[in-house]
């Protein structure tokens, strides 16, 4: 085991609204440590000196309304601001899908994800609609709106280094987005519990370049395939 | 019951010829007013319904003759109910 | 400061005996199990209208208003019972509670064939017409209440019907110990605990009643 | 309803009368209605599903920590949990599913919920308050012998035929609405039926904790001088008793669905599977804080006595339970983030979550303030009240994590989360049980527990502890999901190996170590030192009965003066000051003068 493991460091994402979220995760972190240090610290300090001695007696005291007042408000500040703070970078995230993004539909089924591209004519649900299993494919720096759709239970799309997570529902056609900033073969996971294979549904994000993506999306929309 | 004075009966009857005439109300209501916007007719409906439903508490449970605690305790849900639902719609 | 012996003499508390407070606490729960499940009528209801007959074209609205008068007039025979035993009258609780018994028991009488009505109709909870068909719809119908309409209608009247049917087998309990002369003026909790229950019951139907058949 | 009948008849036998001392021994150990053998039934009960739980716990870890390996002595599990093979029996992943999903119900539901409140509650609410009894003795022994059938239930859906559920604690529809999902048919129904009737159980038990905290208070006893762990399972109650009806709802639906077909949740027929989950965490949220709020209590009663030292503000204390109470149901929805629910409902639900960390910051400063100046007794009770505090601290922190919902989407449904619960729960929860048990062992059996082995039971403890839930923190923050019974399935969690191996040694150094507290109890049941009645020098009225408490708990009718936390007062010589004994100077202005009351039989004057 190395000591990296134990890192408080998230790791690395490539994704546009990534470095917000791990902005945040870092804000948090500091906060709540900041206070963990303080109050465990004045725990063990009180333990250590008031702890029990011979003749000592324990000063008789039922507590100061000003002292109560005084952290009660600062800890609703501490909350309101982390809340605040969050708020944007949450309606970024799930609300605000960008304009002219990519549309592809992602159904989930036990246990694998069916990846429908739109083909050459870029419009989905029409008849050159292509299909890859287990895969999503994308260019970099290019915004992809996913329409996650479940089919059996819920499944949930989990691209850790994209930051994304999202609950798969029958019957719902979600949005989902991302945009990658950087290529490489990323990871596909399922974080909801879907089943007896819930530990085997994954598979390959592959960000390209503009051009690799043109490449290889017209080389699946030939691959000969049997139609649905 | 329990202040141990004497009250006379409260006016069951009254409260019954109410009841009966506002589910009679209800019925023609729902029944006839076919044409009304569906959201005014749940609200009328509900209005009736709620109404028939506080006479029955504070009349036959007794509720208007029992002390303030017991009366508060006796709403504390309906708050949480009223949350449950109202949230959750806003899902849909 | 006397020191108080023997006999117990404790806080005022709700200023009411134990055994109504606890009946008020448990219904105080009993709210938020009708809440669950015609909150989730409502729901589900909002969210998928489509799957929802109007009320008045499935169910017979007349039948069950009539029903709903059943219950109110019990209502009326159970706070009869409780007024009669205020007065000491035991022969006014039996004749009040035998009233509410037989109210109540013809109201789950309606019900019961009420429901059959509806099944040979077609109107089931499930979502396969060989279930309607097996309670007495005809060969090729369809299933008109669906796995969401007839799923909440029977839940939410079937579980306000088990609690009018122990209703009626606690007031019975109940007409059992008057007659053995258990209660007195002085001493009618049993009765009233009974009233509130009863009338409970009554007060959810009231609301179910004009959310199920009306709206 | 048909118990209350029966209750008219008990009622009466709890007004005044005393004389059954020849009580069979059936209506004594088994069919009881005293109080305290209740408690002491809950209790052995629930140890024995923690022991469950936590072997549940330890075949969970084998896998994870040497995932795919045989299982040493598995062999003798049937082939439908353990796939037998030449070098022993390996997991199957559906045995996998139904251990996470029974472990996390049996350890809330069967284990830390009846020792909070079956315990707990039965123990110390009659005699903190000044009570004889309940108010309704035997609708509490209903409340047992619900709670019983419901945990055979539960047991036995691993025998049949399927296996147990395997849906998750939370048995999400649709995969809970059907065998087809799952594989799992009758074990999936036996967890709906079981739950069902434990929630009933809990129900009544309840309205007679309610019941009896408002009515049958002994002269004094107002509202703000009773005991803060008698205040906290009053506000659970509380919870218990508006929370618990929707679960049985929702329960009673989901049966409905996987047995006759109606459709409340599931998709295929146009049922919707978000209500579900809104349904179930607006009970079970209130739920988690039906899990903390009586820790809570125990350990400001535990640290209060051993700092000897009055609680620092106990009016915001029990103000901060009852918000604390309140918050609990309007934030449900911070479990649901990812859950396809309406984003706009997410900000509402993360503000509201936050604000929920206000209430818990006075009783984390409070507990603080206590020990400030104190004269701290660093007892094996204190030791666990202590640890409560601390490590409330890291879960409620790491709450603050998943509060916040863009942070959440990376972390929901990792380990980050199975960090937080454990915190909240093993070292929240578990801790305040174990620092109650200690603290009250006494009282229940007339003897104290071994000192010095109980002072190893905890450092073991507390060191294996976090070494085992610690790092899980780690885990999620690089992405393991949850419930996944072969992590190395993925590529990027394969370095993560070492890290779930040494998390499982020390998962089996902790289970092992508390042979150490169950040798320590029966031990000392019979063989430990005998306790005085107040071996804490306790103020509160529970200690100025013998241990254990006779039948009827008190010869005479206590009569209270003052608050329950008046340690190291001026007023005494010694550095505490029992509620019961009478103010130097005749009866102070504000000493409570009992109310006149009505009579407890509901007769008109
Ligand atoms: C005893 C049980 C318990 C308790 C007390 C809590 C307390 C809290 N919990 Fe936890 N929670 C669980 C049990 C509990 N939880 C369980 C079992 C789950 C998983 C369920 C499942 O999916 O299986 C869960 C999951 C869970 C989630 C869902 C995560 C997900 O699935 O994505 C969230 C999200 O917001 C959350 C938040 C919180 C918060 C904010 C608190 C707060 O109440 C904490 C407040 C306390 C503090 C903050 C510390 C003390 C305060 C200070 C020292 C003051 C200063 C602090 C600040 C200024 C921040 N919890
Ligand atoms: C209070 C609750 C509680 C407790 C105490 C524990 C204790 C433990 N838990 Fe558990 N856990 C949950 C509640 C709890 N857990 C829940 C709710 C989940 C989520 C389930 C889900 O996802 O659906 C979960 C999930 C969970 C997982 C995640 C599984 C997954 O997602 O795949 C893991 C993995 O390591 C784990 C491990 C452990 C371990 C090693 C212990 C160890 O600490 C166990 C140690 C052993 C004991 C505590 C027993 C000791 C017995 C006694 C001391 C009594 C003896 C006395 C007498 C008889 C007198 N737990
Ligand atoms: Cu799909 Cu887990
Ligand atoms: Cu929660």
């Amino acid at each position: 085991m190395t000591w990296s493991d134990w890192s408080w460091v998230l790791p690395e994402a490539f994704s546009t609204f990534s470095d917000d979220v791990d902005m945040i995760y870092y804000v948090i972190l500091w906060v709540t440590g900041i206070i963990f240090v303080i109050t465990e610290g004045v725990l063990i300090y009180f333990l250590v000196r008031y702890r029990h001695k011979e003749g000592r007696k324990a000063t008789y005291d039922h507590g100061s309304s000003k002292l109560e007042i005084v952290w009660t408000t600062a800890t609703l500040v501490v909350c309101l601001a982390l809340g605040i703070v969050s708020k944007g970078v949450w309606d970024t995230m799930k609300i605000d899908v960008p304009e002219g993004a990519m549309e592809i539909i992602v159904t989930a089924q036990q246990f694998e994800w069916h990846v429908t591209y739109p083909g050459p004519d870029g419009a989905l649900g029409t008849a050159d609609d292509f299909e890859v299993l287990n895969q999503i494919h994308a260019a970099v720096d290019e915004p992809v709106w996913i329409h996650l759709r479940a089919t059996d239970v819920l499944h949930s799309l989990f691209l850790p280094e994209m930051r994304v997570k999202q609950d798969a529902v029958p019957g719902k056609d979600i949005p989902v987005w991302f945009e990658a900033t950087a290529t490489g073969e990323y990871t596909i996971g399922c974080a909801e519990l879907c089943g007896i294979g819930h530990t085997t549904m994954n598979g390959t994000l592959t960000i390209h370049t503009a051009a690799d993506f043109q490449a290889w999306a017209t080389a699946q929309a030939q691959r000969p395939r049997p139609r649905p | 019951m329990e202040t141990g004075e004497e009250h006379k009966s409260p006016p069951y009857m009254i409260v019954f010829v109410v009841l009966a005439v506002l589910t009679v109300a209800e019925v023609l209501f729902a029944l006839l007013f076919t044409g009304l916007p569906k959201f005014w007719m749940g609200v009328g409906l509900i209005f009736m319904a709620v109404w028939k439903a506080v006479l029955v508490a504070m009349y036959y449970m007794h509720l208007r003759f029992e002390p303030k605690r017991l009366w508060i305790l006796a709403a504390s849900p309906i708050p949480l109910a009223i949350i449950l639902v109202v949230v959750v719609i806003r899902e849909f | 400061m006397t020191t108080i012996t023997a006999d117990r003499a404790p806080m005022a508390g709700m200023k009411v005996y134990h055994l109504k407070l606890g009946m008020w606490v448990f219904l105080l729960s009993e709210v938020m199990f009708f809440t669950g499940l015609i909150g989730s009528y409502v729901i589900l209801r909002f969210a998928h209208p489509e799957a929802f007959g109007v009320p008045g074209e499935v169910l017979n609205v007349p039948l069950t208003a009539f029903n709903t008068f059943v219950l109110i007039c019990s209502s009326v025979t159970m706070v009869k019972a409780f007024a009669a035993i205020e007065q000491n009258d035991q022969e006014g609780l039996q004749k009040w509670l035998l009233a509410t018994i037989l109210l109540g028991a013809f109201f789950v009488g309606v019900q019961a064939w009420e429901y059959t009505l509806l099944a040979s109709e077609g109107f089931v909870p499930m979502a396969e017409s060989y279930h309607a068909i097996a309670r007495g719809a005809a060969e090729g119908s369809e299933v008109i209440g669906g796995p969401l309409y007839g799923a909440t209608f029977y839940t939410m009247t079937g579980f306000h019907g088990a609690h009018v049917s122990i209703g009626v087998f606690c007031l019975c309990f109940t007409l059992y110990r008057a007659r053995k002369g258990a209660y007195t003026a002085g001493n009618l909790g049993g009765v009233e605990i009974m009233g509130l229950y009863w009338h409970f019951v009554d007060l959810v139907w009231i609301l179910l009643f004009t959310i199920v058949y009306l709206i | 309803m048909s118990t209350t009948e029966k209750d008219i008849a008990s009622a009466v036998d709890a007004g005044g009368q005393h004389d059954h001392h020849e009580i069979p021994w059936i209506r004594k150990y088994v069919f009881a209605t005293d109080h305290k053998m209740i408690a002491k039934q809950f209790m052995f009960v629930s140890l024995f599903f923690l022991v469950v739980g936590g072997a549940l716990a330890g075949m969970m870890r084998f896998q994870l920590g040497f995932p795919g390996q045989p299982m040493p002595g598995a062999g003798i599990l049937p082939d439908a949990m353990m796939a037998p093979t030449p070098n022993g029996a390996i997991m199957l992943p559906e045995f996998y599913n139904s251990l996470v999903t029974m472990h996390g119900t049996i350890m809330i539901f069967f284990a830390i919920m009846p020792l909070l409140v079956g315990l707990f509650g039965n123990l110390l609410i009659p005699l903190q308050i000044g009570a004889e009894d309940m108010a309704f003795p035997r609708l509490n022994m209903a409340s047992f012998w619900l709670a019983v059938p419901a945990g055979m239930l539960m047991l036995a859906s691993f025998a049949v035929e399927g296996g147990a559920a395997g849906a998750g604690w939370t048995s999400y529809a649709p995969l809970s609405t059907s065998g087809e999902w799952t594989g799992v048919y009758l074990g999936q129904q036996l967890w709906l039926v079981s739950l069902t009737i434990l929630g009933f159980s809990s129900l009544i038990g309840a309205v007679n904790y309610i019941t009896t905290v408002i009515n049958l208070r002994a002269p004094g006893m107002t509202w703000f001088r009773i005991p803060l762990a008698t205040w906290s399972l009053f506000v659970t109650a509380v919870l218990i008793l508006l929370a618990i009806p929707i679960l049985a709802g929702a329960l009673i639906m989901l049966l409905f669905d996987q047995t006759i077909g109606t459709g409340f949740f599931r998709p295929e027929v146009g049922g919707e599977p978000l209500l579900w989950q809104h349904l179930f965490w607006f009970f079970g949220h209130p739920e988690v804080y039906i899990l903390i709020l009586p820790a809570m209590g125990i350990t400001s009663e535990v640290l209060s006595n051993r700092a000897r030292k009055p609680i620092f503000g106990y009016h915001s204390m029990v103000l901060a339970l009852i918000s604390i109470g309140f918050l609990g149901w309007i934030v449900w929805g911070h479990h649901m983030f990812q859950s396809g629910m309406n984003p706009l409902l997410g900000t509402s639900f993360m503000i509201s979550t936050m604000a929920i960390a206000v209430p818990s910051a006075i009783k984390t400063f409070n507990w603080l303030g206590t020990l400030w100046k104190a004269d701290i007794h660093f007892d094996v009770p204190m030791l666990h009240a202590l640890s409560f505090v601390s490590m409330f601290i890291i879960g409620g922190l790491s709450g603050i994590f998943m509060a916040s919902t863009p942070v959440d989407i990376y972390i929901h449904d990792t380990y980050f989360i199975v960090a937080h619960l454990h915190y909240v729960l093993f070292g929240g929860s578990l801790f305040a049980i174990f620092a109650g048990i200690t603290y009250w062992f006494p009282k229940m059996f007339g003897r104290m527990m071994n000192e010095p082995l109980g002072k190893v039971h905890f450092v073991l403890t507390f060191i294996f502890y976090n070494l085992v839930f610690f790092p899980m923190h780690n885990l999620g923050l690089q992405g393991m999901m949850r419930r996944i019974y072969d992590f190395t399935q993925y590529d990027f969690l394969q370095p993560l190996q070492p890290m779930n191996q040494f998390i499982t040694l020390f998962a089996f150094a902790l289970i092992t170590t508390q042979l150490l507290f169950v040798f320590n109890f029966f031990w000392s049941i019979f063989k430990g030192e005998k306790a005085g009645n107040n071996p804490w020098k306790s103020n509160t009225l529970e200690w100025t009965v013998p241990s254990p408490p006779p039948h009827g708990n008190f010869a005479e009718m206590p009569t209270v003066f003052r608050g329950p936390y008046e340690y190291s007062s001026p007023e005494s010589d010694d550095d505490f000051l029992p509620q019961t004994t009478p103010p130097r100077e005749g009866p102070g202005p504000s000493s409570g003068v009992p109310e006149p009351t009505p009579t407890p039989e509901g007769a008109e004057a």
